[in-house]
């Protein structure tokens, strides 16, 4: 059996952070694609506690913190939006998010 | 108790748990993802991504990290995920469930996220010796007094990520402010 | 003696923390059924007291007394007929009341029932203990939502509103126990659950009495949050049946309702054991900083035997006191017999207690010492969950808002005082 | 699944379908939708623990915010006035004790004394002074199960046990003396069947010393009880003015500050001959009526004990013929029923059966108040609602 190494958590990191990416750019619910950025946040969380590990020391940790920090702050106004967006166009999809084309 | 597994863990050398817990972990963590960006209801989405965070909560688990995850079980798993299924309930998806789920540009996205994901693949095995382990893993036990250290410092000295902190809140607090008034119906 | 018990036996650290797979498991599966059949003696001891509170008798039939209601209870909820409504998401409907028992189980993982009688000591202990009871509100909602109809979903939006803005004044509360951990010699703190007992050892203090009145006030706010967390009287607006029918699992019924059960009683014997470990001393006995001597320690270490010796009295006060009707007989003799096996082990107890004052370092002393750990412990917590039946034979039901002004105008203002009270006291006294 | 929006389309298709006239309620959806102005329709029974039986509301919600209430009955409904066409005044006498089956013994007595007046003759002072006592007792026994079913309703348990054991008594009473329990057909028309037994009078006033504690001990559980206080006080407010425009009676009326009641206003039976008050309200809140109504329940044990201590012999029959033929005419007589006024109104062709009948049940009355007393409180306040007015689906539905 191979070890664990930092490698592998990157893999793992990396896909999630492809799967996140995808799920932005091709779903047309808010929702989802709000969620696919949690996706995001928590892909590059792995990197940054995996480096943490790697580098034997806490900073990637600490900014790990930050971050689901910064992802609460996110998803709340995200989300806020979504719900001002939701009650003026009763519509949640993206592509139908086109005010500014006019 | 194993004395030579003890020995091992004290010097902080062993790893937490087989490779066969990271594989599982991992698996979940990647599957339910995939799940999370297919599946049609948001419902379902939001608890396959309640499996993902709870996943890489393990993993942060087994990556010495276990103050990383406590917060994220508290704050994303407890938290944030409440919040987006509160919005899934209030928002009408009994309709989108019944539209397309990808929008007309998927190639072009699809395109794209395999790109990065060659980049990846590329970055990993080419600089494969760039990750190999720089310094001894840290111990687990005190953890959370470390980190603590950090963000709040010690007797009579600032930590190195105080003023950073400090920050965070206030941005929490504009998150708060901010989304308070944009779900109001009248301010 | 098999080495793995010895090894066990000879371990001063719990099996999570050694490394000890073995005994981990054997500890997981003792725990799930312990908590399993904790779970239906509330249920019995809840509809006693409850009835007895009402000047009714309960029930009487199943069993002597009614002491095998709950498990006729159980067996009739297993047979029964397993109804999914049509319009409601079948997967989710099935997953909801796997992930409130999931939360309301994992949690124990980290209860300290004894300075090494816990699955593991978490570094996190606490901070574990109230995010994964934090996820018991996705059971809830996704239930309320899976069920497709208005009553659990109202219920839902109820019960997930609430737990959630307990949540705060709660944590809160549990961060000025924690910060109370810190005062000592090297000033750090700990989120351990066995290391906040520890702490309470060392400073020869219960937290609860601790900068009085500060630590009685967190853990009064606690108590009330965590009331308000388990969805109970006065503060079940989520399962106020003379509202919303039955709130979130109006839809529910046979297994399915009986894992919600399962798990809000669960999830109520949890959230005492964080009272208790925090406030109350965890597994300490009582006084052990005054009554310090040899001699205390063997009284205290007899209370476990004379209280199933009590029991087993009252159990034969009761098959004497029963109908001498043929009817009756078969529930005498098993009141007996129940009676007769809570004497045996009251005896094996005693036994133990006092084998166990002779030598200091046998075996008998080392299981004497566990039992005592978790006699005082599980009594502790039985004080709690006794406040719960009581608090719901007494009380009316508030209303939401009055819920949620209670939660964010009175307990978050107390809760944060009393934080940073106990963080200025803190500092003034070290 | 959107609560929301599904909820108005499929309740805008149904609306077609439905026979109920809801446009007084304006319940039309809206032409737009906000996210929390939307409004839920929910329906609270006819199945549901705290309608007190078969009643149907339907509520408009914003959130958990009232915006409007209408009543669905008929659930119960037994035709007991077109039966009254088809049966003599005497056979017609049980089924009064249907309709507030929980307060049976007053039914009777309105009935009895309605054809009483009808045909001009009056019951002997004895049968007048037993109809009081139980009367009284069932007023004291209705109000019980009020409050025991009203504090459920709030999420109190224990007190609805702690009543209905003690109703227990007032039930021995009424079976000792007539052999039935709750729907008793205690009277008859001209006076009283069955003479007390003997220990009546004993039996009552031991009553009166057991049941003197009780309500203390209820008081004690709710009175004070800031649960319970909050959870009533300023909910289900109804002013005087508007009761008194919906013919809204009894304690509901009273709790408003209108001091109206039929044993002080309208003397029957031997009520003028006692000493007694009549509580009020000032805020016409729930609390209030909880205060009137066991403010009452005390003064009906003043009444039996002055009762009972002053119980006159003589007959306890009137003189009436074996064929109850009331003369051509038309009577209405109306008493105060422990939900209200309680009246019959009969019209007699001058044969052995009554030509019309019509029955002012209070509860039915009482109810309209629910919409105006609901409004704009919340879900939890409704049921608080419908458990203070204190409504017999019986009687409603009749």
């Amino acid at each position: 059996m191979v070890p664990i190494t930092t490698l592998h958590y990157l893999v793992v990191a990396a896909a999630l952070f492809v799967l996140g990416v995808i799920g932005v750019l091709i779903r047309r619910n808010v929702v989802i694609v709000l969620m696919s950025i949690e996706l995001i946040l928590n892909a590059v969380n792995l990197n940054l506690v995996a480096f943490s590990r790697m580098w034997g020391n806490l900073h990637g940790q600490v900014f790990a913190i930050f971050i689901i920090v910064d992802a609460a702050a996110e998803a709340a106004v995200g989300l806020g939006i979504l719900i001002a967006f939701f009650r003026n166009k009763e519509t949640v999809n993206v592509d139908e998010i086109d005010l500014l084309k006019w | 108790m194993n004395p030579g597994l003890n020995a091992a863990l004290n010097s902080g050398m062993a790893p937490v748990a087989t490779p066969w817990f990271f594989y599982a972990l991992a698996g979940m963590a990647v599957v339910s993802a995939l799940l999370v960006i297919t599946l049609r209801n948001a419902v379902h989405a939001a608890l396959a991504l309640i499996v993902t965070l709870l996943s890489v909560a393990s993993l942060y688990l087994m990556l010495y990290a276990p103050f990383v995850t406590g917060v994220q079980i508290v704050v994303y798993a407890g938290g944030i995920m409440v919040l987006f299924l509160f919005v899934i309930m209030l928002v009408n998806i009994e309709r989108s469930s019944k539209e397309h789920r990808f929008n007309r540009i998927w190639p072009a996205g699809l395109a794209a996220a395999c790109a990065l994901l060659a980049l990846f693949v590329s970055a990993f095995v080419k600089g494969k010796a760039l990750f190999a382990d720089r310094g001894m893993p840290l111990p687990e036990s005190s953890n959370t007094q470390q980190i603590a250290t950090m963000l709040y410092g010690e007797a009579g000295r600032m930590g190195q990520y105080t003023f950073a902190f400090e920050i965070a809140s206030l941005l929490l607090l504009v998150a708060i402010l901010g989304a308070v008034i944009m779900t109001k119906k009248k301010i | 003696m098999p080495n793995f018990i010895m090894s066990y036996l000879g371990s001063t650290v719990t099996p999570g923390e050694a490394g000890n797979q073995f005994w981990a498991l054997i500890y997981v599966l003792i725990i799930f059924a312990g908590v399993s059949v904790a779970v239906i003696a509330m249920n019995w001891i809840e509809r006693k007291a409850l009835a007895h509170f009402q000047v009714r008798l309960g029930p009487m039939r199943v069993g002597p007394h009614g002491l095998l209601q709950p498990i006729a209870d159980a067996v009739k909820l297993m047979l029964k007929e397993d109804i999914i409504p049509a319009e409601a998401d079948q997967f989710v409907f099935w997953v909801a009341p796997l992930i409130g028992l999931l939360a309301a189980f994992t949690v124990y993982t980290v209860i300290p029932f004894g300075p090494s009688q816990a699955v593991s000591d978490m570094n996190i202990g606490i901070l574990f203990m109230l995010g994964v009871s934090s996820l018991g509100v996705l059971g809830v909602v996704v239930a309320g939502w899976a069920s497709n109809s208005h009553y659990p979903l109202i219920g839902a939006l109820r019960s997930s509103a609430q737990m959630v803005s307990y949540e705060v004044a709660m944590g809160l509360a549990v961060v000025s126990a924690i910060l109370m951990t810190s005062m000592n010699a090297s000033g750090t703190g700990t989120l351990s659950m066995i290391g906040i007992v520890q702490a309470q050892q060392q400073q020869g203090v219960w937290f609860i009495f601790k900068f009085f009145p500060l630590g009685l006030l967190a853990l009064v706010i606690f108590a009330i949050a965590m009331i308000a967390e388990t969805n109970r009287a006065p503060f079940d607006l989520a399962e106020a049946e003379s509202e919303l029918t039955a709130g979130y699992h109006t839809e529910y019924s046979g297994l399915r309702w009986s894992l919600f059960m399962l798990s809000e009683y669960a999830a109520m014997i949890a959230v005492s054991s964080i009272a208790v470990t925090l406030w109350l001393g965890g597994w300490m006995r009582p006084f052990p900083n005054l009554l310090h001597a040899p001699a205390w320690d063997f009284i205290f270490s007899l209370f476990p035997g004379l209280t199933f010796l009590g029991l087993a009295a009252i159990a034969f006060i009761g098959t004497a006191r029963m109908p001498s009707h043929s009817f009756f007989k078969i529930q005498c003799i098993g009141l007996a017999v129940f009676a007769a096996l809570l004497g045996f082990i009251a005896l094996l107890l005693l036994v133990a207690a006092v084998a166990g004052r002779s030598a200091d370092t046998s075996l008998a002393a080392r299981f004497n010492e566990g039992i005592g750990y978790v006699y005082w412990f599980v009594l502790k917590v039985a004080v709690f969950m006794y406040l719960f039946i009581w608090y719901r034979a007494t009380w009316p039901r508030y209303r939401f808002d009055q819920l949620m002004k209670i939660g964010w105008k009175v307990m978050l203002p107390i809760s944060l005082g009393v934080l940073v009270l106990t963080a200025i006291v803190g500092v003034i006294a070290s | 699944m959107s609560v929301y929006k599904d909820d108005q389309t499929s309740d805008a298709s149904n609306r077609e379908h439905s026979s109920l006239d809801r446009s007084h309620l304006d319940l039309d959806t809206p032409d737009k939708t906000y996210l929390d102005s939307n409004e839920l329709i929910i329906n609270m029974g006819p199945q549901h623990p705290a309608t007190h039986g078969v009643l149907r509301v339907i509520l408009k919600l914003d959130g958990e915010k009232v915006l409007g209430t209408e009543c669905v009955i008929g659930y119960l409904h037994r035709g007991v006035e077109k039966i009254a066409e088809n049966r003599t005044y005497t056979m017609f006498a049980p089924y009064v004790d249907r309709m507030d089956y929980v307060a049976a013994v007053s039914n009777g007595l309105g009935y009895c004394e309605a054809v009483e007046k009808l045909m001009n003759v009056e019951a002997p002072p004895r049968a007048k002074y037993i109809r009081v006592i139980l009367t009284e007792l069932q007023r004291i026994a209705s109000h019980q199960i009020w409050l025991g079913t009203h504090a459920l309703d709030i999420g109190a348990m224990t007190p609805l046990f702690y009543t209905f054991r003690d109703r227990e008594e007032i039930l021995k009473i009424f079976e000792k003396y007539c052999g039935a329990r709750l729907t008793t057909h205690a009277f008859r028309i001209g006076g009283c069947q069955y003479e007390t037994y003997a220990g009546f009078e004993k039996d009552v006033k031991n009553f009166l010393a057991f049941f003197a504690p009780k309500i203390d001990e209820y008081e004690a559980l709710l009175t004070t009880n800031r649960i319970w206080v909050e959870r009533t006080r300023n909910v289900g407010v109804i002013s005087a003015a508007d009761c008194v425009a919906l013919g809204v009676t009894g304690p509901v009326l009273r709790a408003s500050g209108v001091k109206w009641d039929l044993r002080k206003a309208q003397p029957y039976a031997a009520y003028a001959e006692f000493d007694f008050e009549i509580p009020t309200g000032t805020n016409g809140d729930t609390y209030d009526r909880y205060l009137v109504r066991m403010e009452e329940m005390r003064q009906s044990m003043r009444i039996i004990e002055q009762a009972v201590n002053g119980i006159p012999e003589g007959p306890i029959m009137g003189k009436v013929p074996k064929v109850i033929k009331p003369p051509v005419g038309e009577i209405y007589h109306s008493i105060e029923a422990p939900k209200g006024e309680l009246g019959y109104f009969i019209v007699s062709d001058g044969s052995t059966q009554p030509y019309r009948l019509r029955v002012r049940p209070p509860s039915f009355v009482n109810l309209q108040a629910l919409d105006i007393m609901v409004r704009g409180l919340l879900v939890a306040d409704v049921v608080a609602v419908i458990g203070t007015i204190d409504i017999v689906l019986g009687e409603v539905d009749r």
